[in-house]
């Protein structure tokens, strides 16, 4: 990227597909909390993996077994680092958060009781809802919801009032979805943690914008995925404390994940290979940290200092516009505006805003119960990446006044 | 307007009508314009029959479809949250309202490819519009097996 | 591949890998069982994706979104189409063979009593044992294993015997990655059928090798590796009859997979989004689609002919090795040779032919009750696709004799 | 062969004597036939010795591992049901046994990368090579506290 770490232009033209047309205009893709575009290392990455790599990793003594085994486990050690994990063991890979999450929460399965408690905030994805449901269905727990404000936030305050010792674990997003909120997860963490609860993080849209330390936040799981990180889909991460890795039983059989198998009993391998039983997505998670170099050398600080300035200029352009309600006004948020305007349907608008080549996400964002506090039905949700530019945002602007006009 | 015209018009003969008038539109845009002014004029649906088994999923819009028999015909009305959709659901009244049973169960509805609606939809939208031709034959076969 | 379908020059040239040297060698690679290598047109496929198409699916509105989701559906119809399911809706994507099975012994948690018996055969990977005695913890369910012959067969008179009302699923591989035997699946699934059981068939090793036909076998359910057929990592392939589909309960929660969320209550989409939670490997299903091309473009009698010459061959020329013994030598077997040579180690041979540039794989292959049946800690398996020759057979016997002379 | 031998030469002086002595051959077959060799000449363990607790883990074939102390050093015998791992074994024999637990702890194994072992030898087996060096100098740990 040169001497000048954030030179626009360059790192445009890492990504291929920006130069797309859409129906004719200029491709303007404003979706990357649903999923980043690809920079070109990544690609490559992935090209040389199946021309020059690809083996089965672990099991084999040949060389293109033992060359992918070592890039696989070199991409492990890139996310304990990314993460500042103590050990690369506590990394598991998965197929994305949303397994990551599945994973964790049926590790409670036994270790919840009828009338314990979980708890939930009012501003999780479907993933972090649904898999904890199955886990009360099937132990009795119960869950708790941290209410959330008006402005987007959580009321830290009836937080407090939900913990107890019943409490067993906690698991809330670092950056909500479908109002960008960044949630105070170290408070939320260090809170449960004096009742002695476990807290899984969310980070599905945090680790893209800035940088995390799981150690400092003291979270005992953290979870991403890589398709929403400028990597390949298919791959997730899992950090999990030792402790908690170790103490919590595998998720699925299979091969690679024990240490010997006969029909009477199996004894299963340590971590991380305890986590993931079968062929994993060998050429996505080598592709994975190809991705986290590629942020880490524009720099995650710059990225976020860029992507605040782009937040700040769109939030600010979109205020001008007439009747525009934005959900989420808090003052510590990244990357994602969700909007009305006046009671023209969110559909609607992103239907003709997409006639103008312009790519945004429009309805629940998977986030029903937001939907259901602002009692909407949706909202369209721009959100950013540093491979944005305000000239997008100013034709996003152009787009929806031609929406306006239209369904007016 | 033509919704609840006297015609004697097939099923057959209105998407011809509705082809030819999409034939006239030089771009998208227009098209657009178009539909969005018919889901403006489509009349209001009773709101009592906004019923749960009036909704018509698979769409991120939500959909209202009523049917009734009047005189062995059946006049259709409905309803969407979404201006698009509307009128998406306007033409689709247009063309089977107020037509017998039969000719409802046995006319495909080909006017969609040749208008280029579906490509210009967005796959929800498609579905959307599928389910909804699905679910106006479904009544037809209901009626007609009265 | 022009008029003659099967020009191996051509085919060869087709996989970039198939070119490489490793240790100043050409390689050679015998290792198919554990993964293919991946033709230019699958690479290219998955460049072109996130060079053009990349967009999360199902739930956006935009052009790339839709474009994204039309792919993915596409590809649900071509694994339909190839497996003669009778609706696309049959076919779940998964990340591979082993989150398939995890998925279906899952979905009988509830199904089971104690008491109630599953049956496994003697032949089986362990990705098709672990997670069923995982199901057997869970429920007090009782494993019945169908043992196999000296010829690595299954002992079809002993599974009659086995078969009772009790028996709630059986689960056998259609062929072992061990020893290359093919099960009579119809047999086994016919039977089963005559006491109500389901029938879940581990296709892994069988779906490159030949054509199958769901309908045709009566399956229940029918599980396979894209990363094994030529397509990416991280795909995996779960076809399943409709009714059991429905009947079984998700397996993971999270977006995608549910129709409406509130905290009271989540009630789930329909087959087959109910078992797709979360973003799934889009670039890895668009991927498999297009290798499922590749190989029918070949045409799989085509390549059955070939690889069928290619065993015959190899086993030939092994046979002239002294003190060579061959696990299994059922009549009816395909593509893999398990074998050791007197009384050396496997992992000594496989060390010296992999400085040879020949990869094979060496161990138990995940498939440890077959080793204890020979009471051996191992094998040196040999697996071969329709881009191997004989004159890689030949340079893998001058190379094990290199070997035998070095370790004897 | 060194295997018994009384010296007086230190850890670094016989880590030395290995890599003149690999530095020789021109390729990896004189390697591999020299490891052969060694693993032919490991004097056998006693059998009594083929314990569970002394087997380590980490390598597709089985390694035996015994230590005792004498005369403050300790005495290392081992096994293997592979050659190559065994010519292996035999090299970290040579290297540590009947040296003191402190020389143990302290010296580094550096002749593995000098002599190019782990590069030339498969991910499982310098798996299983470093599971062997730190299960030696755990013995010596072991010791040194006794
Ligand atoms: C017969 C059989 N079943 C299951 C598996 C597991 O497949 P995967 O590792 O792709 O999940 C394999 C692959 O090794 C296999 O050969
Ligand atoms: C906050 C959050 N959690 C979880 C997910 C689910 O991620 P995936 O679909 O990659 O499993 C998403 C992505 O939509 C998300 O934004």
């Amino acid at each position: 990227m040169g001497n000048n770490k954030f030179n626009i232009d360059l790192i445009r033209n890492d990504f291929p597909i920006l130069n797309s047309k859409v129906k004719g205009k200029q491709l303007i893709y404003l979706d990357n909390a649903a999923t980043t575009q690809t920079p070109k290392v990544v690609i490559d990455s992935i090209v040389s993996y199946y021309s020059n790599l690809n083996a089965n990793i672990h099991r084999g003594v040949h060389y293109l077994s033992q060359k992918a085994t070592e890039a696989y486990e070199d991409a492990r050690k890139k996310f304990q680092q990314q993460l500042n994990a103590k050990s690369s063991s506590e990394i598991i890979f998965t197929s994305g958060t949303t397994h990551s999450i599945n994973l964790v929460a049926n590790g409670f399965i036994d270790l919840l009781n009828k009338g314990d408690e979980i708890i939930v905030s009012h501003l999780e994805h479907h993933s972090n809802i649904v898999p904890w449901q199955m886990l009360c269905e099937k132990t009795g727990a119960i869950m708790r919801v941290i209410p959330m404000s008006e402005k987007g936030e959580l009321i830290f305050s009836e937080y407090e009032k939900l913990l107890s010792n019943k409490t067993k674990i906690v698991f809330v997003n670092h950056v909500s979805n479908a109002l960008g909120t960044i949630n105070p997860v170290k408070e939320i963490i260090s809170k449960a943690h004096e009742f002695g609860a476990a807290v899984l993080i969310d980070g599905a849209q945090a680790l893209p914008h800035f940088k995390v330390n799981v150690i400092d936040l003291d979270a005992d799981f953290y979870v991403g995925s890589a398709h929403k990180l400028y990597g390949p889909t298919g791959v997730g991460i899992l950090y999990g404390k030792e402790e908690w890795l170790t103490k919590i039983p595998p998720y699925q059989g299979g091969g690679e994940m024990i240490d010997e198998v006969t029909f009477e009993k199996t004894t299963y391998a340590k971590i991380p290979n305890k986590f993931e039983a079968g062929t994993p997505n060998i050429a996505g998670v080598i592709a994975s940290a190809v991705a986290l170099d590629y942020i880490n050398e524009i720099g995650l600080d710059n990225i976020a200092q860029y992507e605040k300035e782009l937040l700040d200029y769109a939030t600010q352009k979109l205020l001008e516009i007439d009747e525009i309600k934005i959900y989420g006004d808090s003052t510590n948020k990244t990357s994602v505006i969700s909007f009305n305007i006046g009671n023209l349907h969110h559909y609607d608008i992103g239907t003709i805003i997409d006639n103008e080549g312009i790519a945004v996400r429009t309805g629940h964002h998977c986030a029903q119960p937001i939907m259901d506090y602002f009692n909407i039905s949706g909202t369209i949700r721009i959100s950013l990446s540093f491979y944005n530019t305000t000239q997008e945002i100013d034709s996003l602007i152009n787009a929806i006044m031609i929406a306006k006009k239209m369904l007016s | 307007m033509y919704f609840y015209k006297k015609n004697n018009l097939t099923i057959q003969q209105i998407q011809s009508e509705i082809i030819s008038e999409f034939n006239m539109f030089s771009d998208w845009t227009e098209k657009y314009e178009y539909i969005i002014d018919l889901g403006k004029n489509l009349p209001v649906i009773d709101p009592k029959f906004k019923t749960p088994e009036n909704t018509i999923k698979g769409c991120q819009s939500k959909v209202w479809l009523h049917a009734e028999n009047n005189d062995n015909k059946i006049i259709f009305t409905a309803d969407s949250d979404a201006i698009i959709t509307r009128g998406i659901v306007a033409i689709l009244i247009r063309v089977f309202s107020n037509q017998s049973a039969e000719d409802i169960i046995n006319t495909k509805a080909d006017f969609i490819e040749e208008i280029g609606l579906k490509q210009h939809l967005s796959q929800t939208r498609a579905n959307g519009l599928s389910s909804m031709i699905k679910q106006i034959k479904l009544y037809a076969i209901a009626y007609s097996n009265k």
